[in-house]
């Protein structure tokens, strides 16, 4: 009987994100004047959550009988309906912080002593993410003579770069994406399925609700840093997943570039047409469910496993891009299938032999793509959008290639040497890059014999030291790479300023 | 009928007439006495509804120059409304403690007392400088007579001593009158005062130095103290609170009726002496009474520091501050009275149920002697000088007139003074609150603790009635003379 | 009923009250009780007649005559009623709360007797209409608390005690030195909205700017502002009602509310912008704030934990009133009245361990929200609460602080209240975490209330904490309601900054 | 240089000397003795000083000379009974402790 | 040290000396209107001796004072719990008896001559009642017995208080009479001061003499 208490608030979300229709409610006492509303965003969201909740309950029927776990529940629940209903920052601020806490309790419940560490990570990430939001919004609501509904306030974002910023990585803290997913991908490893797919749910719905509420966000330098910051948790996540051996890890990171990936959707085109955007956030948030549930299926035969790549691909920042016209976005999206398709293609936990079909294939095609778009597109590029932005792409499109010749090398010769060990903390910090560039060296090192070092974690500086002494047989790929890098930066700052 | 003014003599003659009364009485002395307090009580405060014009009498039918006269103004209003509630509530305290082994003593401590009360208040209401020296005499015989009524060693040696220094003391006090008369003959008040303002004579100073030195050795002041505490920590309880209460507190009284009449126009170079001497017995008196180990020698030693305050006032009768100082000293006497009596009573009864003097020895008294604990407490906050007691009220107006003076060394030693004075008092209160270490002590009654309660609530309820008490003292204060 | 008499039943009733406990044999318990609820009862009626009256304009005051030339005043207006109210309101609970924790133990009528003592000194700090009487009453807080802190009796309670009173003397003193040097420049100091120091010259400025200082200097004993808390976790020594009084409401808030009184309304605050006082003032309130909740993490004893964080809390009142601005002024004001329920609670919540666990120390809580799933829910929201999670009355305090800050354009302000919350998150979140998640290792020290089905702990200790956790929720979600206290600091602060 | 004031200068050196032997001596008797030198030496001087007319003396002068006489009498009684009454409770009749005997010149 | 606290006396003293000669030297007395008030004055007081006029009219009030003050020598006195053997047995000194058979009679006969004379002469009560204590002192000396055995010390008590009893109750009379306190009418003054004479004569001897066991 007990668990049905926890069914009418999901179904009520789920109805309410059908229906529609935009009421509107004013509370004059409760928090200083409140305001909620079901307009288009809410509506969407609420589905999403909807259907997240109802997901999770299906699956996690047996999990959730502990009567312990029930307020917890039900106060993530009540948490997740205010949210997107959340017109005014009070409201919205009490639903984001409500969330981020409650869900603590399910990680700790459910997970038991093994999610310990993790949860009290988590805790310390949630807490920065809410005094962030709240040290942003102090400004906005007083230089908008203290009143509080969303809306206008987005509309000062423009004078206050800064707080839009702090907003910005707030959210993004909450959904675990611009380099905030170390505790997601850590918690792929100890949580069971359901109460993992709960937790990641909410709360990318939670972050991705603010950047939705308030889409001013990406603005100015502040819009620049983030969309630098977006692309570098792009790589870090491919590289992540790439890095993993056995399939729930992998499946994890990949859930977690599908984020970054839209983090770099939406930085990448600020112009773009909000309901797009709207669109592929609400989109990408009902299929991380259906990714964390195949994710949790035994063993899987190989057909299954193709089923979730298919699934894992991010058909949903198709649209999206097309829409942009910044054809240059193909690049990350056709990383993160890539990323996809190494964790299908683990199959086993330990067996990493008959991975190397589905993958290869799928990257070959990627190689002729590359090679399609950079004859193709580039001068078309030229004349659009001139010189400076040109060259700017081109070196991205370069290092990106070459990325792709390291993926692919990746699958050749099965003595590739021992990967990095995982989910260590300090790897988060790493920067991506670094990890990508060690592929690459790799890849044109040995290109002719096996490679002799490895990246272990405590003396990487006397091994950059010894890997400087191989360097000048593969001297021409480092140089190269450490341009096209330089080339990017400094394109991406004027063309963006 | 009886002259309006009558009711000088009689509060003289009254108290008097009772102790011989009381020689007389066998049985019935207890009835006489408690019967004989109400109505001098009564008496007293008729003559404070009489509000502050003063009230004059001629001893003898006789005008000033020729006979003695009785004048009350504001000032001695107040003061013998003070002594009648003191000498009360000493007595019937008296009639509670002096039982059993001591009943004889108890007999004798009656008309002994009720002498005193007629002593002081003859003195207070004296208005003749030869008439002042007799009740002085009066009042020291019957202050070394009731110290050595324990008739102990130690009380009795304490009691020679006080008798020795205090003969000193009047023999001094008669060569100035002497002196005085020799100058200005006569021995009227008010008319000496104007013969002095006439013609200020070098031999004045040396008559107001001798009267003031004598005066001061009496009333225990800094070096001239030594005598104090074994004679008033020695003594039974009721007779140390009259002592402390009144008799220190009489000197006090003729040096300031002197200081504010006849001597007025030679105090300009006695003042800063009185005050040094005033700072140093509130510090040396506070330090000392934090040190003692013997309950009411820390009393006795308090004494000493309060009568500092009361003649470091002396050096703040000048200037500006001049009206409210005078306030001040007037409503510090009256509170310390009423407190000082109120702590000695209290005391005496913490003494008897734990059983020895020593402070340590009074752990627990808290819930076995409420009363007297609380009487403790309040005394010890009128002392301090904290809101709402009157002692708070004469302190405020010690410290405008110090402010308005200037006397920034006197205001620091009066703030220094009413912390020591807090830090000694609250420490015996508090060693009260620890949980009692033995369970047998003699049970006695709360009788004690109550009547020490009484006189200590009256020095708390004075607080409140600080303004009417000011209006009496109004004349006296802003004519600055004797009037 | 005229004003007077109403203002002087206020202040008095707990006075009778305590004056008939006094008398009252020990073993009067049902009386005594009758009689602490009776004078709690008309106190509050007096009070919302005063607030009736206050509302429609009126401005209730009785003048008695006490020293020449200053007299008592006792007057009833907006920022006094709402320091009366919560004292009010939490005496009851706090005496509801003291009937069940000192069930069968000594000295209760000697400890009833001081308590309303205690509460009418608060009642008269609040009403007090000139700063003699404010004086008056902040040393009778002095003398009345002071038996409360040696309640227990032992060694270290009288420590505790008389370190207490070293404090809050010198305080006292330093405090009676400043009324004096201002009663000389001005005469009577009448308490007025926009203060009456305006009036003098500038050649008196530099003795302003000092008698601010020893106002200051000498409410700030109590208000344990940094160099001056040293009493305060000492008198945790103190038995659980007496530190949730002490703490919440008596001693600390009287301390906080002479701050607001003296930079409100006797210097006023624009004129206490212009002598620079304010500045000072801040950064000792950043400190405080800072240093308090930094030696709250290090502490191991549960009530210690919360003296600290009170320590830091009650400058949060402080830096409302020295960031210079309406929105602040709300800020510090309100913050008055949440810290106090919010104190509170956790006082009595930790009253109630300690009393049916025997849990003293933090490393004792695992597990403790199966056993008293009640009152840790009450901890739960009061610690929240501190943080300043939203929809708690911490939240709306901190959130009018914020923007206070901002608008007195002193950024480093906003960036303290996000290092204090997350501090106060590092020292209240392990204890709830050890209270929910933790499973319970070793048995409880001493278990005196052995569990019922029914409830985990004597109701009279149950209920206060659990009405005290609602009040913190409704001022928190609620905060907009008319009565609330947010929208009484508003009408304060609209009379405090004229046009 | 009239006798009067020889009177009165005479009254003035026995005061000092009464005061001098007062201070000096610790034996009770002895002091009493001393005490009423300095009596007599203040009634001196105030004879002395009083402004009598003519050869009678000033009566108020006299009758506040008899008055003293008797009060001084009254308190070297008190002060002989109290010393008695100490010296039976077995105590010393020096009010000091005993080390100052050996000063006393005709030691008993 | 003794030496020293000696040496430092002495100085003291000798300035004391010193101040005191100087004052007495450079008064400057104004007229005596004093003693021509009172010589003024004799007619209505009731008594011829200036003296005693002052002593016991004009400043009588003083003089009950000073009673009161010898009163309170013997009450002390006695109020002491005595633990003292009985008084020594007498000496039947021959010399003593001697002097006591002629001395007694001859000082009865001054003291009342003493007491009666002091109207008119210098004389009077305090002068009578030392002569009366010295004859009973010695008598006590030479025959052990003094007063008869009867008057025990508790009936002695009203004798004692007698003097000041009588000053008392001529007070408040003279009050209740609606004049001064001690007023005496000028018709009855010289009966009255001769009455409370008498009666002081006796207690202050008694007085003097309780001093003396």
């Amino acid at each position: 009987m007990s668990i049905l208490l926890l069914w009418p608030v999901p179904l009520l979300m789920v109805a309410l994100g059908l229906i529609g229709g935009n009421w509107y409610w004013h509370l004059p006492t409760l928090l200083g004047g409140v305001h909620w509303g079901l307009d288009g965003v809410a509506q969407r969201l609420l589905l999403a959550i909807g259907l997240v909740w109802l997901v999770s309950l299906l699956v996690g029927r047996a999990r959730y009988q502990q009567p312990r776990l029930w307020p917890w529940l039900l106060l993530a629940q009540l948490a997740s309906l205010l949210l997107p209903l959340a017109l005014d920052l009070m409201s919205f601020y009490l639903a984001f912080v409500a969330l981020g806490l409650s869900l603590y309790g399910v990680i700790r419940l459910c997970g038991g002593s093994r999610c310990s560490g993790v949860g009290r990570r988590y805790l310390v990430l949630m807490l920065v993410a809410d005094g962030l939001v709240l040290e942003a919004s102090l400004p906005l609501v007083a230089a908008s003579h203290g009143q509080l509904l969303l809306a206008p306030l987005s509309a000062q974002l423009s004078q206050h770069p800064g707080a839009g910023l702090m907003l910005a990585l707030g959210f993004a803290l909450k959904a675990g994406a611009l380099l905030g997913h170390g505790w997601l991908t850590a918690l792929a490893r100890r949580l069971p399925a359901p109460p993992l797919l709960l937790v990641s749910g909410l709360l990318l719905a939670a972050g991705l609700g603010g950047w939705l509420r308030l889409p001013g966000l990406i603005q100015g330098w502040a819009g620049l840093v983030i969309h630098i910051l977006a692309l570098l948790a792009l790589l870090a996540t491919v590289g992540g997943a790439l890095n993993c051996r056995q399939r729930r890890p992998a499946q994890g990171w990949v859930v977690v570039s599908q984020v970054a990936l839209l983090m770099v959707l939406m930085t990448s085109a600020p112009q773009s047409d909000p309901a797009l955007r709207l669109t592929s956030a609400a989109w990408l948030i009902t299929q991380q469910p259906l990714l964390w549930l195949l994710a949790c299926l035994p063993a899987a035969s190989g057909g299954r496993r193709l089923l979730w790549w298919l699934a894992a691909l991010p058909w949903w920042a198709l649209l999206p891009m097309l829409a942009s016209g910044e054809p240059w976005l193909l690049l990350p999206t056709l990383l993160v299938s890539v990323a996809a398709a190494h964790a299908a293609a683990i199959g086993s936990p330990d067996d990493s032999l008959d991975r190397r079909q589905p993958a290869r294939v799928l990257l070959v095609t990627m190689a002729v793509a590359v090679a399609g778009q950079l004859a193709i597109v580039t001068p078309w590029l030229a004349t659009q959008r001139g010189l400076t932005h040109l060259l700017g792409v081109g070196a991205l499109w370069w290092l990106l290639a070459i990325t792709a010749a390291a993926m692919v090398h990746r699958y050749g010769p099965r003595q590739w040497p021992k990967p990095l060990p995982e989910g260590d903390w300090l790897k988060v910090l790493v920067p991506p890059l670094l990890v990508a560039w060690d592929h690459m060296l790799k890849a044109l090192a040995s290109l002719d014999q096996p490679p002799a070092i490895t990246l272990g974690r405590r003396h990487w500086p006397r091994r950059l030291l010894a890997k400087a002494a191989q360097l000048e047989s593969g001297l021409t790929g480092g140089v190269l790479a450490s341009v096209a890098l330089l080339l990017v930066l400094i394109a991406l700052a004027i063309g963006w300023g | 009928m009886i002259r309006s003014d009558a009711l000088l003599p009689i509060l003289v003659m009254l108290p008097l007439s009772l102790a011989l009364l009381l020689l007389l009485s066998g049985r019935w002395g207890r009835f006489l006495s408690l019967a004989g307090m109400v109505l001098t009580t009564a008496l007293a405060a008729l003559l404070l509804s009489h509000g502050g014009q003063p009230l004059h009498h001629a001893m003898g039918g006789w005008p000033a120059p020729l006979g003695i006269g009785l004048r009350a103004d504001g000032l001695a209003t107040l003061m013998v409304m003070m002594t009648a509630l003191v000498c009360s509530a000493a007595l019937i305290y008296g009639e509670y403690w002096f039982d059993g082994a001591k009943a004889e003593q108890g007999r004798q401590f009656r008309p002994l007392a009720w002498l005193l009360w007629a002593g002081v208040n003859a003195l207070l209401l004296a208005d003749d400088l030869f008439n002042l020296y007799v009740t002085l005499e009066l009042l020291t015989l019957l202050a070394a007579g009731l110290a050595a009524l324990m008739a102990t060693q130690a009380a009795l040696t304490a009691a020679l001593r006080y008798l020795m220094v205090a003969l000193i003391a009047s023999t001094a006090f008669l060569l100035g009158v002497a002196l005085l008369y020799g100058a200005t003959g006569t021995l009227a008040l008010e008319l000496i005062s104007i013969r002095v303002a006439a013609n200020p004579q070098p031999v004045l100073v040396v008559a107001m130095a001798l009267m003031v030195g004598g005066l001061a050795l009496k009333a225990a002041l800094f070096p001239l103290h030594g005598w104090l505490p074994p004679a008033h920590g020695g003594a039974a309880p009721p007779v140390s609170a009259l002592l402390s209460a009144l008799v220190v507190k009489a000197s006090f009284y003729v040096v300031l009726r002197l200081w504010m009449g006849p001597l007025a126009p030679l105090t300009g170079g006695v003042g800063p002496v009185l005050g040094v001497l005033g700072g140093m017995a509130i510090v040396w008196g506070g330090w000392q009474a934090l040190r003692q180990h013997n309950l009411k020698m820390v009393v006795a030693y308090s004494t000493v520091a309060q009568m500092g305050y009361l003649f470091l006032a002396f050096d703040l009768l000048q200037g500006a501050g001049y009206a409210s100082a005078l306030n001040g000293m007037v409503l510090q006497a009256v509170a310390h009275g009423l407190a000082k009596g109120a702590m000695f009573l209290a005391a005496g009864a913490l003494v008897v149920a734990a059983g020895g003097y020593r402070v340590d020895q009074l752990q627990g008294m808290a819930s076995r002697q409420p009363l007297a604990v609380t009487a403790l407490a309040v005394a010890g906050i009128s002392l301090a000088g904290m809101p709402p007691t009157a002692g708070f009220a004469g302190k405020w107006l010690l410290l405008q007139a110090a402010w308005l003076n200037g006397q920034w060394l006197w205001l620091a030693v009066m703030l220094a003074g009413s912390l020591l004075t807090a830090s000694y008092l609250l420490k015996v209160v508090a060693v009260t609150f620890l949980p009692a270490p033995v369970a047998a002590s003699v049970g006695c009654g709360q009788r004690l603790g109550g009547v020490a309660l009484m006189l200590a609530l009256l020095a708390l309820l004075a607080g409140f009635a600080v303004m009417p008490m000011l209006q009496l003292l109004a004349p006296v204060a802003t004519t600055g003379g004797w009037l | 009923m005229s004003d007077a008499a109403l203002l002087l039943i206020t202040v008095s009733c707990s006075l009778v009250g305590g004056i008939v406990i006094f008398l009252l044999p020990e073993q009067q318990r049902g009386w005594r009780t009758a009689i602490n609820l009776g004078a709690a009862l008309i106190k509050i009626l007096c009070l919302l007649l005063i607030v009736g009256a206050v509302l429609n304009g009126q401005v209730l005051s009785v003048r008695l005559p006490f020293l020449p030339g200053a007299d008592l005043v006792l007057r009833a207006d907006a920022m006094s009623l709402l320091f009366a109210i919560l004292s009010a309101l939490l005496w009851l609970v706090t005496t509801i709360y003291a009937i069940g924790y000192l069930e069968g133990a000594p000295h209760r009528r000697r400890f009833f007797g001081f308590f309303s003592l205690c509460v009418t000194a608060t009642m008269g700090i609040a009403l007090a209409g000139n700063l003699i009487t404010f004086f008056l009453f902040y040393e009778l807080l002095t003398l009345t608390t002071y038996p409360l802190v040696v309640h227990r009796g032992t060694p270290k309670a009288l420590a505790a005690g008389r370190r207490y009173l070293a404090y809050t003397l010198v305080g006292g003193v330093v405090l009676l030195t400043g009324v004096l040097w201002l009663q000389q420049l001005l005469g009577s100091v009448d308490f007025s909205h926009g203060g009456v120091v305006s009036v003098l010259a500038d050649s008196h400025r530099p003795a302003l700017v000092a008698i601010f200082a020893l106002l200051i200097g000498g409410v700030a004993v109590k208000a344990a502002v940094v160099p001056l808390h040293g009493w305060l976790p000492e008198a945790m020594v103190a038995p659980a009602p007496v530190s949730a009084l002490l703490h919440a409401v008596a001693v600390v808030k009287a301390g906080a509310f002479g701050v607001v009184r003296i930079c409100y309304d006797v210097f006023g605050i624009e004129y206490a912008a212009s002598l620079g006082v304010l500045q000072p003032l801040a950064v000792m309130a950043g400190v405080t704030i800072l240093w308090g909740s930094l030696r709250a993490l290090v502490q191991s004893d549960l009530k210690r934990r919360l003296a600290y964080s009170t320590i830091s809390q009650a400058s949060y009142i402080i830096l409302g009133v020295a960031l210079f601005g309406p929105l602040a002024t709300i800020g510090g004001l309100v913050h008055l009245v949440h810290q106090g329920i919010m104190k509170i609670t956790l006082f009595f919540c930790a009253g109630n361990y300690a009393e049916t666990l025997g849990i003293h120390a933090i490393d004792q809580l695992d597990g403790v929200g199966q056993r008293m799933p009640l009152t840790t829910v009450a901890f739960t929201i009061g610690a929240l609460g501190m943080i300043g999670v939203p929809a708690t009355a911490g939240f709306v305090s901190k959130w009018y602080l914020g923007q206070g800050a901002l608008a007195a354009d002193m950024g480093w302000v906003l960036w303290l209240l996000l290092a204090s919350s997350l501090l106060n998150a590092a020292y209240f979140l392990p204890l709830l975490h050890r209270a929910w998640f933790r499973v319970q290792r070793q048995p409880w020290p001493e278990e005196h209330i052995p569990r019922r089905p029914g409830r985990e702990t004597s109701l009279l200790l149950l209920l206060p904490p659990l009405v005290t956790a609602l009040s913190v929720v409704m001022a928190g979600l609620w905060a907009g309601a008319p009565f609330s206290p947010l929208v009484w600091a508003q009408l304060i602060t609209a009379l405090e900054y004229r046009p | 240089m009239t006798s009067a004031l020889g009177y009165a200068i005479a009254g003035a050196l026995l005061v000092a000397m009464g005061l001098a032997a007062m201070l000096l001596h610790h034996h009770l008797v002895r002091r009493l003795i001393a005490f009423n030198i300095m009596g007599g030496g203040v009634f001196l001087v105030l004879l002395g000083l009083a402004p009598g007319h003519g050869e009678q003396a000033d009566p108020v002068a006299q009758a506040l000379i008899l008055t003293g006489i008797v009060v001084a009498v009254a308190a070297t009684g008190l002060a002989l009974a109290l010393a008695r009454r100490l010296h039976q409770a077995g105590g010393d009749v020096r009010l000091d402790h005993p080390s100052s005997r050996e000063d006393d010149d005709d030691q008993k | 040290m003794r030496v020293v606290a000696h040496r430092l006396i002495v100085a003291g003293c000798t300035v004391v000396g010193l101040a005191l000669v100087y004052a007495v030297v450079n008064v400057q007395g104004p007229a005596p209107d004093l003693a021509l008030a009172v010589s003024g004055a004799l007619a209505e007081s009731g008594v011829s001796h200036p003296v005693t006029a002052v002593l016991l009219n004009f400043r009588a009030y003083d003089t009950l004072l000073e009673v009161a003050v010898m009163l309170v020598a013997p009450l002390v006195a006695a109020a002491l719990p005595t633990t003292a053997p009985a008084p020594a047995k007498p000496t039947n000194d021959p010399v003593l008896q001697a002097l006591a058979a002629v001395a007694v009679p001859l000082a009865l006969l001054l003291a009342i001559y003493l007491l009666l004379i002091g109207a008119s002469r210098s004389g009077g009560a305090f002068h009578a009642a030392a002569v009366l204590a010295g004859a009973l002192v010695l008598l006590q000396l030479a025959t052990g017995r003094s007063l008869p055995a009867w008057l025990t010390p508790t009936r002695q008590q009203p004798l004692l208080i007698l003097g000041l009893a009588l000053f008392c109750a001529v007070g408040w009379l003279s009050l209740l009479l609606g004049g001064y306190f001690l007023g005496y009418p000028p018709a009855w003054a010289g009966v009255m001061i001769l009455v409370i004479e008498s009666g002081l004569t006796l207690s202050l001897a008694l007085a003097l003499w309780r001093l003396m066991p």
